[in-house]
């Protein structure tokens, strides 16, 4: 098969609509941005990881553009928030999901519920980031600029910087999930994230409530 | 350039041990500042920003005596005026030389995440890099004494230096050789506990001060820096000297248990998914649709039908 | 200073007063530090304000500013009360045993003997030791001194000085130039002198012997009345005192104490009388003349002590030579009136230096005018202008003011901003043809025809020129300057000067080389002294400051040779020391206390010797010292009669038998081969030979003994005597810029000035690290008062005088506490003097403005002419 | 390399520190101190023109006094071999430099003509000239020889030389003698006050 033919093919009705051109924009924009901040974040973590600041220009470049790509990525997680809160909410299915989470890891996902254009998991992921990213706003403002600080509130300096790695450690132990699911686990989100489009078949297969509602009244296909 | 040079024994912000831990001897160096003779001339003030070269900050009179409310990044050490009551009700003034205290456990030093921008040489001065520094400002998290202080134009901490580059010439620090009355004195850290203790026991026994002692805090594993005051029970009295100074606990925290914490999480998180993917692998749809394939790179889903 | 800086290490006891040493002059007050380091000795501060001296110190009192002669004759009468005093010191040593005329009153009434209200003077006849023998055992039958009840019916009638202290106990500075003969009008009838044989009583019982009349004046200075003039409490009062006075405990005479004084003391109308207080008290102590002893004046400027020994004022020539006056008709006449006679008990030896006076005079005139000195014309005598009256300071001014001075040169002298009264000194210069001022930043002198307050109009009204003549720096000139404890060093050139400036000895020649040029010209009124003003220097348009230093050790015109040596100096050599000086005009001396600084062997000023073998801070070889390399002068006092130290681990000098010579660590300030046993006085500029108890004759313009005046402007009375509150012979001024304050106008808030360790004078304002350390003026308030008057820290208040306001930030403190003065509630007020209206932050309009020395009265000490800038009365509200 | 007993981290010539992977860095770190800036000046002995302490002081300049240097200050600090000060300073002698190195200083002589409201630049030779045609004048005016009882006085009142107290002694005696012999009474100082 051509490359013409692919594409071709990609566009045409076997194929929906996952993300729009202006999702996967945001949503790059936040991975780029995340992956800038984990990365300069962790060089300052850890001095075994500090060499990370040389590959982000050394360590004043790296400390000069932590706070302001981090803006890039609050900035990524409002639109999702805006763009997405309606697929975020949590619902009685993803209760149901949760509980039987461990079908979903074992790739028994025939026995999970029908899921929404976001399952269950997803939706904590985001919402992980949501108050991560929050926490990490308003501790990182105060670390952004310690010299505000005057001697009798220097006291918050450190608060703010346990906050700002505990919320760090949790997003990057979720974004670990989160790649791992996207990249890995299920290759298709990752096409998705970049083409925009997944097959029917897939999103019947994971996400048929979402899948039914996009389809409705457009498609009598299956 | 200086030919001169100083072995390190610790570095901010190092994998491993600092390359000159526990292979080199020396002297260590401390500044003993006796409050009981300090005049609160600012000769040592002065004396520290010519020999520095800084440049020079509008000041505005606040009701005192004092220069500026604290130290800056370009005025290291400050006298601190404190009219004190004593208990008879007659009036003290009780001044004090406030500058980096060059503690033994350095809290700037713990917190500081660059690599090299703080050290601690054999001699025991705590000296910042600038160079290396990245102006994150963690070291004012550390200090128990609020001493760093940031350069908005530059983006880099200072604090006082000890003078290393007289030190490491065989100088004593600018302030020390200013002092005019001697308040100030530099020597050996051995030798300059004897002339405080002295002191001390000297305003004890032959001029009324019960109470006098000498500040050496153990809680950041003593200081480059020690005082001898009239109270050393009461060193808040001097302008704001912590009783009991140490590294915050949460900054022991981050720089301990945290960052081990966080950093086998983050191993075992890795290890885990990967694990997790040999097991079990990716996810096939249950609907018939075989997408396994797709899993491998360069495969396109050239087997999705609809 | 009668000792050193180094050697206040060798005290055990301080007393601190009128002076902040810790914040004027930290690196000499660290051998404060070093005496309670290494001695524990004991500090006492006595000040208006807790100092950052008293922060030091371990015992604090607060007094009223103006009331230091209450508290030290409190001090006194202590000692004598409970016999802490130096009784063999005090014997041999002193005028103690002296008798005083018959007809000498104290002044219980506020009044000495002979004073006469008209011309506000005294007659000074009875001021006088009593001529006669050995008068012990005849204290029964000789009249009493009575305290004084009416002002003397004795015909006015003022002289000039016969037997004037100079550089002796009353200072070594200005404030020896007291009892200047000069100041005084032409005699009526021959000046009394000093006996020559004077009574005495070695058991100091006799009623009119010097220390019956001490113990008499004092003893109306009880606690009580320390605490109702001074403010301080009894209690703490008989603590200081107890202390103080501990040195001299069941008369043991190891210990030494000190007194440390700056112009707290001076800047009074009854200044040198506080620190003749002092003095006595240190010669009761016995405590002058010892290593740690002394009463040592800390002085404020690098140079203070050499532009007085040069004779920078108006009443002396170098070396403390006096000012002739109109009746010195010829030279003799001049050394007659000028040398003093000895004036002693029989028995005893006075070595009295200052008959050496005209060969001194004679010295310093070849030195003026070299080979146009000769013995015809009185080698120059008539050159050398006679002053009739009083020229100092203020009289310039008030001069000026009236019309009659039109030209003024002020060279590294800010004369406005240094005031009394900057108003009425500004005021005067508008009067001025014209005005020279040489320095090296923009003052308020230079400027005082834009002065704050001057319109537009008015400057074009100003007809003085101005000229503003760019001079240099310290480190752009070499030469010498003479510190507080007499040290002479020289400094070296480091750069040269900026931009078109000029070296001030190069402008001052220049000028005086002009004029010359200009009445060989020209000529014009008495010409000769101008044309025959020696001026050997190399270069001439450019003297060098090393020609200048040789000019002023003084060279040979003649072979001379000492008899008793058969040394001989060729002419043409430099001198040894004054002790080579003629008065046949074989020698040329520019000034015969400092021959001996720049010898055949070199500059003696460069000497960096840093051995002192004695430990005591000696120095011998640093730099070189007055008189003869001396460091502690009246040295001989610090062995008893027999030669021996008092205190052996102080040895300073001795009499060793083997040698017969007195011989030491320091060079004896006194006749080398004078044996004991002939009982010479150790003060031997005095022409008793002894110290100064009473005072007498002309020494002192207003008193023998020091007695409590308040400063002419009080909140309240003299508590000792209401009828004379201030001190008699002290004038006002009488223009219409001199106005005086009174409790009555609403001025019942007593102010002190004073300088902060930050700044110096008017100088450093121009220097952006010092403006950093203390930016703008400010009041130091106590925290009552400013309760009182509803202000907080940093408010802008305004302080008025009777002559004018200032304006600044208030600093609320409760380092000055209310005081209680005679059951009065009183607060103080003190303001430092450093800002004006030129300066980094005046410039930038960052403050008022003002000049403090705007509030400041125009009245001065009788006997020093230096003005009262403490204790004056102001009203204080929020600005 | 090895670890040597000595091992600096020379931060300002690597412009960081060295990265090697995974952080640990085994050779040896490096690390310039700041140089000693009074190196190689010249020193002048001198003493410090304010108070009456008379501290000795070191002043550094720059270049070792060669025919092609001019000198300039680049520091101060006391002398340890003054027996006074032993190398103290107070914090007007410690700030010395900014004294001598100062943007106020007054670089040219100026006058300000009667009437006038500002300073005009005047050449040396004509402000001395004008100055010394002062003097003689006034002296001239004022000048007096006799008393009114006759007795000689050659004194001159019309004018009176004020002078600081930071002078060389051998300054103020050249003032003392050259107005004295222009027959100044109103000679006085900052001794005075």
């Amino acid at each position: 098969m051509t490359t013409q033919a692919l594409y071709v093919k990609e566009s045409s009705d076997d194929q929906l609509e996952r993300y729009s051109f202006a999702e996967r924009i945001w949503h790059w924009l936040g991975g780029l941005s995340y992956t800038y901040c984990m990365l300069s974040g962790l060089a300052l973590f850890t001095p075994y990881l500090y060499w990370l600041a040389a590959v982000l220009g050394g360590g004043p470049t790296a400390r000069f553009w932590h706070p302001w790509v981090s803006l890039v990525f609050l900035a990524t997680v409002l639109w999702m928030y805006a763009k997405w809160l309606a697929d975020l909410r949590i619902t009685d299915i993803d209760h149901r999901w949760v509980e039987h989470i461990n079908d979903y890891v074992t790739n028994r996902d025939e026995s999970l519920p029908p899921q929404g254009r976001f399952n269950a998991g997803q939706k904590v992921f985001y919402w992980v980031m949501f108050w991560a990213v929050l926490v990490l706003l308003v501790s990182g403002i105060v670390m952004w600029f310690p010299e505000w600080f005057r001697p009798n509130f220097h006291f918050i300096l450190p608060i703010a910087v346990i906050f700002h790695e505990a919320a760090a450690l949790i997003s990057i132990g979720a974004i670990i999930i989160h790649i791992y699911m996207g990249v890995f686990m299920e290759p298709k989100s990752l096409r998705a994230m970049i083409h925009g489009r997944v097959s029917r078949a897939w999103a019947r297969a994971y996400h048929r409530l979402w899948y039914e509602r996009v389809t409705e009244g457009t498609s009598t296909e299956k | 350039m200086s030919q001169a040079t100083l072995g390190i024994r610790r570095i901010s912000g190092h994998a491993g041990p600092a390359p000159g831990e526990d292979v080199e001897r020396a002297e260590q160096v401390c500044k003993l500042i006796d409050t009981t003779t300090c005049i609160g001339c600012k000769a040592c003030e002065v004396a520290c920003l010519e020999w520095n070269g800084y440049t020079f900050t509008d000041t505005v009179f606040d009701n005192s005596y004092q220069t500026m409310p604290e130290t800056a990044w370009n005025y290291w050490n400050l006298i601190k005026f404190n009219e004190h009551e004593r208990e008879d009700g007659s009036i003290t003034l009780l001044m004090r030389k406030d500058q980096c205290m060059h503690c033994a456990d350095p809290g700037c030093l713990a917190a500081c995440p660059a690599d090299g921008a703080i050290v601690q040489y054999t001699n025991g001065i705590v000296d910042f890099q600038q160079a290396n520094c990245i102006g994150c400002g963690y070291c004012v998290t550390g200090c128990p004494f609020d001493i760093p202080k940031f350069n908005p134009a530059t983006k880099k901490m200072f604090k006082c230096t000890l003078c290393v580059d007289r030190v490491s010439e065989g100088l004593e620090p600018a302030c020390i050789k200013s002092c005019p009355t001697g308040c100030l004195h530099f020597g050996s850290k051995d030798d300059m506990k004897g002339l405080a203790e002295t002191r001390a026991t000297q305003l004890r026994e032959n001029f009324g001060f019960a109470k006098a002692g000498v500040y050496d805090p153990a809680g950041v594993g003593g200081t480059g820096v020690i005082y001898v005051l009239h109270d050393v029970t009461n060193p808040e009295a001097y302008g704001g000297l912590p009783k009991d100074p140490r590294i915050p606990l949460l900054v022991r925290l981050w720089k301990g248990p945290v960052k081990w914490l966080g950093g086998w999480s983050m191993f075992f998180g890795v290890l885990g998914v990967a694990i997790h993917y040999l097991r079990y692998g990716p996810k096939i749809p249950q609907d018939g649709h075989d997408n396994r394939d797709d899993s491998a790179p360069g495969h396109r889903d050239e087997g999705v039908k609809p | 200073m009668t000792n050193g800086w180094i050697d206040i290490k060798n005290t055990d006891m301080m007393l601190i007063m009128g002076g902040n040493p810790a914040e004027n002059h930290p690196c000499g007050f660290k051998w404060a530090i070093e005496a309670k380091r290494t001695r524990n000795a004991k500090m006492i501060v006595v000040d208006p304000r807790y100092t950052r001296t008293a922060a030091t110190s371990d015992l604090f009192l607060q007094i009223r500013a103006g009331s230091d002669i209450a508290f030290l004759g409190g001090m006194l009468r202590y000692a004598i009360e409970n016999n802490r005093i130096a009784h063999d010191y005090l014997v041999n040593y002193t005028n103690a045993a002296f008798i005083v005329k018959e007809g000498f009153q104290l002044p219980e009434d506020g009044l000495y003997s002979g004073f006469d209200p008209a011309t506000q003077t005294y007659d000074k006849a009875t001021w006088n030791y009593q001529e006669g023998g050995d008068l012990s055992g005849e204290a029964a039958t000789a009249a009493p001194v009575s305290g004084h009840s009416s002002a003397s019916p004795l015909p006015a009638h003022t002289q000039p000085a016969t037997n004037q202290s100079g550089p002796g106990l009353t200072g070594q500075g200005y404030q020896g130039a007291s009892g200047a003969g000069a100041k005084t009008a032409e005699p009526a009838k021959p000046a009394p002198t000093l006996p020559s044989n004077t009574a005495y009583d070695l058991t100091l019982q006799h009623p009119r012997c010097v220390f019956q009349l001490l113990k008499q004046q004092y003893s109306r200075y009880t606690p009580e009345m320390v605490e109702r003039i001074t403010g301080i409490p009894k209690d703490q009062f008989l603590k200081a005192a107890d202390l103080f006075t501990s040195v001299r405990k069941d008369g043991d005479m190891k210990q030494v104490g000190t007194i440390l004084y700056a112009v707290g003391w001076t800047q009074h109308s009854f200044g040198t009388q506080i620190i003749r207080a002092a003095a006595i008290l240190q010669l009761l102590l016995g405590n002058i003349g010892r290593a740690g002893g002394g009463i040592n004046a800390l002085r404020g400027h690098s140079n203070i002590q050499g532009a007085t020994d040069m004779g920078g004022v108006f009443d002396i020539w170098p070396g403390y030579l006096k000012t002739p006056s109109p009746a010195d008709v010829d030279l003799a006449t001049y050394l007659k009136r000028t040398t003093p006679t000895s004036s002693k008990p029989a028995p005893w030896e006075s070595f009295n230096y200052w008959s050496n006076m005209p060969k001194f005079t004679v010295s310093y005139l070849k030195a003026m005018y070299g080979d146009a000195a000769t013995k015809e014309n009185d080698f120059g005598f008539h050159y050398m202008p006679k002053v009739d009256r009083n020229y100092s300071w203020t009289q310039i001014w008030d001069n000026m003011y009236r019309g009659s001075v039109k030209g003024m040169l002020a060279f590294g002298m800010n004369g406005v901003a240094i005031g009394p009264d900057s108003q009425k000194n500004i005021d005067a210069l508008k009067k001025a043809d014209w005005l020279v001022v040489g320095e090296i930043y923009p003052d308020e002198t230079s400027e005082f025809w834009k002065s704050p307050g001057i319109t537009a109009e008015e400057m074009k009204t100003i007809n003085t020129t101005v000229y503003r003549l760019a001079c240099a720096g310290f480190a752009e000139k070499d030469g010498s300057m003479t510190n507080s404890a007499r040290w002479l060093q020289w400094k070296n050139v480091a750069i040269p000067p900026p931009g078109e400036a000029r070296l001030d000895q190069d402008i001052v020649a220049q000028i005086f080389l002009r004029v010359r040029d200009l009445y060989q010209k020209e000529g014009g009124k008495y010409p000769d002294p101008i044309l025959n003003l020696t001026w050997a220097y190399t270069n001439a348009q450019h003297p060098a400051l090393g020609d200048l230093a040789k000019e002023l050790n003084g060279n040979a015109l003649a072979d001379l040779t000492d008899p008793k040596t058969q040394v001989t100096i060729k002419r043409g050599q430099q001198l040894p020391g004054f002790a080579w000086l003629k008065d046949d005009g074989t020698t040329s001396c520019g000034n015969w206390l400092y021959s001996g600084c720049w010898t055949e062997a070199g500059n003696q000023l460069a000497r960096r010797g840093t051995d002192d073998p004695s430990g005591q801070g000696i120095y011998q070889n640093w730099a070189w010292s007055w008189p003869a390399n001396r460091r502690v002068m009246y040295n001989r006092a610090s062995c008893d009669s027999s030669g021996k130290p008092w205190d052996a681990t102080r040895k300073q000098v001795w009499w060793n038998e083997s040698t017969q010579l007195w011989v030491g660590n320091d060079v004896p300030d006194f006749k080398p081969d004078s044996h004991p046993k002939d009982h010479m006085g150790p003060f031997i500029m005095n022409p008793e030979g002894i110290g100064r108890i009473f005072g007498p004759l002309a020494a002192l313009a207003d008193g023998p003994f020091p007695e409590h005046y308040e400063p002419i402007e009080s909140p309240v009375q003299n508590a000792l005597h209401p009828n004379q509150s201030n001190n008699p012979v002290v004038k006002k001024f009488t223009t219409a810029a001199d106005k005086y304050a009174t409790p009555g106008d609403g001025f019942n808030i007593i102010c002190t000035t004073y300088r902060l360790t930050e700044h110096y004078h008017y100088w450093t304002k121009n220097n952006q690290m010092n403006v950093q350390l203390i930016p703008e003026p400010f009041v130091e308030i106590p925290v009552e008062l400013a309760a009182e008057l509803g202000i907080k820290g940093n408010d802008k208040v305004k302080v008025t005088s009777a002559r004018s306001y200032y304006v600044a930030k208030a600093f609320v403190t409760k380092r000055i506490k209310p005081m209680t003065i005679d059951g009065k509630k009183i607060y103080q007020i003190g303001i430092p003097i450093h800002q004006g209206y030129r300066g980094i932050q005046e410039d930038a309009g960052r403050n008022a403005r003002t000049i403090l020395n705007r509030l400041t009265p125009t009245v001065v000490d009788p006997n020093a002419y230096t003005p009262e800038f403490k204790g004056f009365l102001v009203k204080l509200e929020k600005a | 390399m090895e670890l040597s007993r000595r091992t600096f981290l020379r931060g300002a010539l690597a412009g960081g520190a060295g990265f090697s992977l995974l952080g640990f860095d085994l050779t040896p770190a490096v690390a310039q101190l700041k140089e000693l800036k009074i190196v190689r000046a010249t020193e002048t002995r001198s003493t410090c023109p304010y108070c009456s302490v008379s501290c000795g002081v070191l002043i550094y300049t720059i270049g070792d006094k060669a025919k092609n240097v001019t000198p300039q200050v680049i520091h101060v600090e006391g002398d340890p071999d003054h027996p006074i000060n032993r190398g103290t300073l107070c914090p007007k002698g410690a700030s010395l430099e900014q004294d001598i190195l100062n943007p106020r200083r007054l670089l040219k002589p100026q006058v300000r003509r009667p009437g006038s409201d500002h300073w005009e630049d005047i050449a040396w030779t004509q402000a001395l000239d004008e100055i010394a045609h002062w003097v003689k004048k006034t002296r001239d005016d004022t000048f007096i020889e006799k008393d009114a009882q006759g007795h000689t006085v050659n004194r001159c009142e019309g004018m009176a030389w004020i002078g600081g107290c930071t002078d060389t002694n051998e300054f103020n005696y050249l003032v003392v003698k050259t107005m004295r012999s222009l027959g100044l009474t109103y000679i006085e100082n900052q001794a005075r006050v």
